[in-house]
């Protein structure tokens, strides 16, 4: 390991860059989060919904729409598919290691969904978006991650506000907490899981849509974000809605720091060792 | 069991040479009598599968057009090819299917690296010949009866890189500085440990060294550090994306390095890239004069273009892994017709003092690790396509290496 | 079925499936079955800690893993011979469990998922490490030369021949420990462990001794699996896979009985190996989720405890 | 959670033997015991003897210390400051498992049994921990004699969910007892439950006491207190208040104005 001191540039522009992918880390385990930590249930399949949605971004954007404009269609949908699957697993009683089984089943239906459509190649959406950039006292600010970033915030703090002002939000948390009691007040559990799941869904198809329009696809990449987005989840605290971006902020800044002064290769190291320390010392009280 | 298989062998014989006979020289005989069959695993699901999907088309074109020829020893040809899932523990228990339970009568090999090996091992303790498509580190193949595809000769750390900074000094800018970025992919980052070594000896200068981890998501670091380092020339030691999410993390702090080479990019996303002109890479074909020449090629590149179009493929134009690939099937054939013989030893010694005429030119087998000459061009995108820039011999209509 | 005959039909299985070997059968079935056998260690061992103790890793692939390297560069770098690397693969794993456990087992507020989450970040550190220092350093390590000892008639027999061994031994620990006191005091820590603590239960020594016995056993595991790959790199050891698939394995056979992980180990593998004719990969690969899903859904508490109730309206 | 006031109880039968204790040596001495979460002080400095034999109830209004009393003797919670002596040894800084050991047991206000273990394996850990048995099967034998003690051998192989609150708490008992304590805490195990179940649960403690266990008794349940107890200790934010025998004690000016606040003193 060598240490170079980075010029003020160099570390500022690698920064930015690190909250850029840590804010992509947060909106996806946004979902991932809230569905963990408010419906018991760890939906493995949130990745796949994400590559999925970055898929029929990617093949109605080729279509001639705009890929931000894909949204309308696919957002939509996602949450229909998402209420529909959470259906199946109040029907069944899911319990949470179980959905963990359900759902990898189902994300490997998915990625066969994906191969046959658009084949095990690359795919990389070339939007008007992908070539625009500005420059911002004297950093580069790429304008796919910049959409990806305000995306995330924007809906990271709707989610919260959501959950902490609203009724709606009260019971949902109630719900999590206290079923029993949740439903003595008159908490219509079943439409609400149905609403928070398809909510997750929707939230992991817009991820996909930020995927799509800065990163190159492949079916199997979906399993490449499953560590490091369960690592923020956990890390923001399960239920939580500003945790995963904060999480995953912190993650993608460390990783970024480590990459900007030291050999990239160790970048894992720094961020998970940093999160194992979080953990041992303040146990439950991370972000 | 084996007088019978013997005895039926003969039979068989005697029907083609009387079929052989009856049709005369100038059409191809039906083949007749039970299927050759020819087994190998590819890893058609898992994050392998991107190239294994090549693979799989070359493989089925050239067993039609093998058929369509007469077949092997005037049998037909069957393919016997099953999934790995990308698992080189899986691939070493399919081998052992395709030989000892499916009976197979050849072995072709898979393409990457761990299952190549995995192979090698199952068929060493068959002793069945083992030609394989794309082994990055010929080191790593210590047996007898294999026999790689793709030429890159038995030492291409030292072999490819001396090519390139060939190419590099015979180019109106030749650089001075050097940054190496690579992936710590084991075939990677071996080839990337040799380019070092070669241009210490070479006397350019090294401004830079970054390794990152395979599946590294965040290239902005990386790119804004080669940007500080100001090289004239940057060697990305990348495989499949990595290239690509390189050179999108460079544009995205507006920098472009004024010369650019990728080991072992994706070939059709980099292409696509319009930051990627000038960008180099390796290869060992192209559809392009002269390479067209070559045995089978022309023909080849034809049909490849129109079945990988078919299948969905963004890149349909015939290089490295299609080219191995095509190749591992026309040194089996070789083997078995110069032997006219299902036996592996024969293939093997054959193969050994022979040369074999193939889609990358005549090639030998008689080097370390039965590893020939190193076979690897330098090319380059220039006008949204890979032109092959050195060594002059290969190049087209006076293409040439272009600095900006 | 007494408490006693138990380990008498692992023992005896175990004794009749050592002759497979000799039935003539082609030599792939060894191979096969080996993945078989292998898996069932891994899942196996898992469970002992955290289908027994609920205290889910999801760091099995970083024992595994360091049961792999440590056998890989003994034999490479310092010729030891194949079975003796074993022990040390399994010595090697079960120290770096200890120490994980001896910080995480002290912190109570580390429980279930964030558990989880800290083993699985001790995966990619130590993966990290491996890949960035000479245990690997990037290139892989190649076991091609090292030769595999001749216990059974072919190399796959032995390698099924060492994973029966193993296997035998690891559902005997699993089960000696499911019908213990040691046991009992696990899966009180499974639903209550304040709880369990106060009734008399060394809460801390159980998950501790759990956690190493578990990491011994997927550190042999990793040992075997070294010279069976031949070829190691970081890049296929240290990832989510090994923990994702023991998961699965121990959940869909079923986390409360010591045979649970086997039976669901098999079954998986089976299932993955059912699905590999080429032209239809992609749809097998379809087909297996369809069947994960079909299964999870009919049979929540695993396939043996669905057995088990079958069995027992029968009768 | 309800704070019943010192109503004078009446039912004769429940009184009966009680009021003779036998006065044993000291079996628990408590010293100066402290504990504070996070700065906020729950116990300050108390001073508590067990006598062998007896039963002790432990009274205060909500937030007095009671339960972390319990919590920090049992071993659940490490204490600040003071000591702690159970027949002559010192249990400060021993783990929950070891003070379980060495003879103290305790029951939970809220049931927690081991939900997914039967109800007599549940009993049956509390035999094998307590060190009253050493194997399973020899666990399981003395762990049905506790479901007959208590009147749960009908719901052995039933789940604790199973079970109704009466039964739990009667779960909760036979797991205390079934690791043959010399010292039982029993934190609120009447709370929540009937009236003719109260009567068969202080037949119960009264038979445990018969068994030889000294009781450490934490109630609300004045009418069970009066029957039950031969001395009581009552706490108030986290002090000793007053001590002594039942009748006495809760005749004094300063319990009465704890208990129901300045209006009555």
């Amino acid at each position: 390991m060598n240490f170079t001191l980075p010029s003020l540039s160099l570390l500022s522009q690698s920064i930015l860059s690190g909250i850029f992918v840590g804010a992509l880390y947060g909106l996806m385990g946004l979902g991932l989060s809230l569905s963990w930590g408010l419906l018991r249930l760890i939906n493995l399949a949130h990745f796949a919904f994400a590559f999925l949605a970055a898929y029929l971004c990617y093949q109605l954007s080729t279509m001639g729409m705009d890929p931000l404009l894909t949204m309308v269609v696919i957002v939509p949908a996602f949450f229909a598919l998402g209420a529909g699957l959470h259906w199946v697993m109040v029907r069944f009683r899911v319990m949470p290691f179980n959905s963990l089984l359900l759902t990898f089943g189902l994300t490997g239906i998915a990625e066969s969904v994906i191969q046959s459509i658009w084949t095990a190649d690359f795919r990389k959406l070339e939007s008007s978006y992908a070539q625009q950039k500005f420059k911002l006292a004297g950093l580069f600010v790429p304008v796919p991650e910049l959409i990806t970033l305000v995306l995330a915030v924007g809906l990271t703090f709707a989610v919260w506000a959501v959950l902490r002002y609203t009724d709606l939000g009260r019971a949902m948390r109630a719900a999590a907490q206290d079923a029993p009691v949740a439903a003595a007040f008159g908490v219509n559990q079943k439409a609400l899981g149905l609403a928070l799941a398809g909510t997750c869904a929707a939230l992991a198809s817009v991820a996909g849509v930020c995927l799509a329009l800065s990163f190159t696809l492949a079916p199997s990449q979906m399993y490449a974000w499953v560590g490091v987005v369960f690592a923020a989840v956990m890390l923001g605290g399960l239920g939580s809605a500003l945790g995963p971006l904060v999480a995953g902020t912190v993650i993608g800044i460390s990783e970024a720091i480590t990459m900007a002064v030291t050999a990239p290769s160790w970048a894992p190291i720094v961020s998970f060792t940093l999160l194992i320390v979080i953990l041992v010392l303040r146990p439950g009280k991370t972000a | 069991m084996k007088t019978g298989k013997l005895s039926g062998l003969d039979r068989r014989a005697a029907v083609a040479a009387i079929a052989f006979a009856a049709s005369g020289f100038a059409f191809a005989q039906q083949p007749s009598g039970p299927p050759i069959r020819i087994g190998s695993t590819l890893a058609l699901t898992g994050p392998l599968s991107a190239t294994a999907q090549i693979h799989k088309l070359v493989g089925e074109i050239y067993v039609e057009q093998l058929n369509k020829r007469g077949g092997l020893l005037g049998r037909p040809v069957e393919w016997v090819v099953k999934d790995d899932q990308s698992k080189p523990d899986l691939a070493r228990t399919l081998y052992e299917q395709l030989v000892t339970a499916d009976k197979v009568d050849l072995l072709m090999g898979p393409y990457a690296t761990g299952a190549i090996l995995s192979a090698m091992g199952v068929a060493q303790r068959y002793n069945k010949v083992l030609v394989h498509h794309t082994l990055g580190i010929p080191s790593l193949a210590k047996y007898d009866m294999q026999f790689p595809a793709w030429s890159i000769g038995s030492d291409p750390a030292t072999t490819v890189p001396n090519t390139l900074f060939d190419a590099l000094a015979a180019s109106p800018k030749p650089p001075k500085t050097v940054a190496v970025v690579t992936s710590k992919f084991p075939s990677i980052q071996f080839m990337s440990a040799g380019a070092r070594e070669v241009l210490k000896k070479r006397g350019l200068t090294e401004v830079l060294f970054l390794e990152w981890d395979f599946g590294n998501r965040d290239f902005g670091p990386i790119a804004n550090r080669v940007k500080d380092a100001k090289p004239d020339f940057v060697w990305v030691g990348a495989i499949g994306l990595e290239g690509n999410l390189l050179l999108d993390a460079m544009k995205k702090i507006d920098y472009l390095p004024p010369q650019h080479f990728y080991l072992y990019p994706a070939p059709g996303p980099l292409l696509a890239s319009p930051d990627a002109r000038n960008a180099l890479s390796a290869t060992i074909f192209e559809g392009q004069p002269p390479f067209t020449s070559n045995l089978g090629a022309a023909e080849f590149v034809k049909i490849y273009g129109e079945r990988a179009a078919r299948a969905g493929f963004t890149d349909t134009s015939v290089e490295t892994q299609a080219a191995a690939s095509y190749t591992a099937w026309q040194i089996l054939e070789a083997g078995v017709v110069g032997t006219k013989s299902l036996d592996d030893k024969a293939i093997a010694n054959y193969l050994k003092t022979h040369k074999v005429d193939t889609l990358q030119g005549k090639l030998r087998f008689d080097g370390t690790g039965n590893f020939g000459d190193d076979l690897m061009r330098i090319k380059q995108i220039q006008d949204g396509k890979w032109v092959v820039v050195w060594p002059k011999e290969v190049t087209a209509g006076g293409a040439k290496l272009l600095a900006p | 079925m007494s408490f006693r005959r138990t380990p008498w039909v692992i023992v005896l299985a175990g004794a009749a499936l050592a002759f497979v070997p000799q039935l003539g059968l082609p030599a792939f079935y060894d191979s096969l079955l080996y993945l078989m056998l292998h898996w069932v260690v891994l899942a196996t061992s898992w469970n002992i800690l955290s289908g027994y103790s609920g205290y889910f890793s999801f760091g099995h692939g970083a024992f595994f893993g360091a049961g792999i390297y440590t056998s890989a560069n003994l034999m490479a770098r310092h010729d030891w011979p194949f079975l003796w690397t074993l022990p040390a693969a399994a010595g090697v794993a079960a120290v770096l469990g200890v120490a994980l456990g001896a910080v995480v087992f002290r912190v109570k507020g580390v429980r279930g998922e964030l558990f989880a989450l800290l083993t699985l970040a001790i995966t990619f550190v130590i993966g990290t490490i491996v890949v960035n220092t000479p245990l690997d350093g990037g290139n892989g390590v190649s076991l091609a030369a090292v030769p595999v000892p001749k216990i059974g008639p072919t190399p796959s027999a032995t390698f099924y021949l060492l994973a029966l061994a193993a296997a035998v031994a690891t559902l005997l620990i699993a089960w000696a420990i499911q019908v213990s006191k040691f046991g009992a005091g696990l899966f009180a820590i499974h639903d209550d462990e304040d709880a369990a603590e106060v009734l008399g239960v060394p809460t801390y020594r159980y998950k501790l001794v759990a956690l190493a016995i578990s990491c011994a056993l997927a550190g042999m595991a990793g040992g075997i699996h070294a010279l069976f790959l031949s070829y190691v790199t970081a890049g296929d050891v240290f990832t989510i896979t090994v923990p994702l698939t023991v998961v699965l394995m121990s959940v869909l056979g079923g986390t409360r009985h010591w045979a649970g992980p086997a039976v669901g180990a098999v079954a998986i593998t089976g299932l993955l190996y059912s699905f590999t004719a080429a032209d239809h990969a992609v749809a097998g690969k379809a087909m297996i989720g369809v069947i994960l899903i079909v299964a999870i859904l009919f049979m929540p508490d695993g396939i043996l405890e669905r057995v088990r109730r079958l069995w027992q309206r029968r009768r | 959670m309800r704070a019943d006031g010192p109503t004078p109880l009446t039912e004769a039968p429940l009184r009966a033997a009680t009021t003779t204790g036998a006065r044993g040596d000291v079996l628990l001495r408590v010293q100066g015991l402290s504990k504070s979460f996070k700065g906020v002080r729950a116990l300050g400095g108390v001073d508590v003897e067990v006598r062998r034999g007896e039963i002790l109830g432990l009274l205060g209004p909500n937030g007095s210390g009671k339960s972390t009393f319990i919590n920090v003797v049992s071993g659940h919670f490490a204490p600040t400051a003071g000591s702690i002596w159970f027949e002559g040894r010192c249990l400060n800084g021993l783990p929950a498992h070891r003070i379980a050991g060495s003879g103290i047991a305790r029951t939970y206000q809220i049931p927690r049994p081991f939900g997914h273990l039967s109800v007599l394996q549940n009993v049956a850990v509390a035999t094998m921990f307590g060190g009253a048995a050493r194997n399973p099967a020899a666990a399981c034998r003395q762990a049905m004699r506790w479901l007959e003690f208590t009147g749960l051998e009908d719901k052995a192989g039933a789940r604790p969910d199973d079970l109704n609150l009466h039964q739990r708490k009667f779960l909760e008992l036979a797991r205390a007892l079934a690791a043959r304590p010399r010292l039982v805490l029993l934190d609120e195990v009447l709370c929540g439950l009937t009236p003719s179940e109260i009567d068969d649960a202080v037949a119960l403690i009264r038979r445990i006491r018969d068994q030889g266990s000294t009781i450490v008794f934490v109630e609300h349940v004045m009418r069970a207190v009066m029957a039950l107890t031969d001395r009581i200790v009552v706490l108030n934010h986290g002090e000793l208040l007053a001590e002594g025998a039942v009748g006495d004690v809760m005749k004094r000016p300063e319990v009465m104005t704890a208990y129901l606040g300045k209006a009555h003193a």
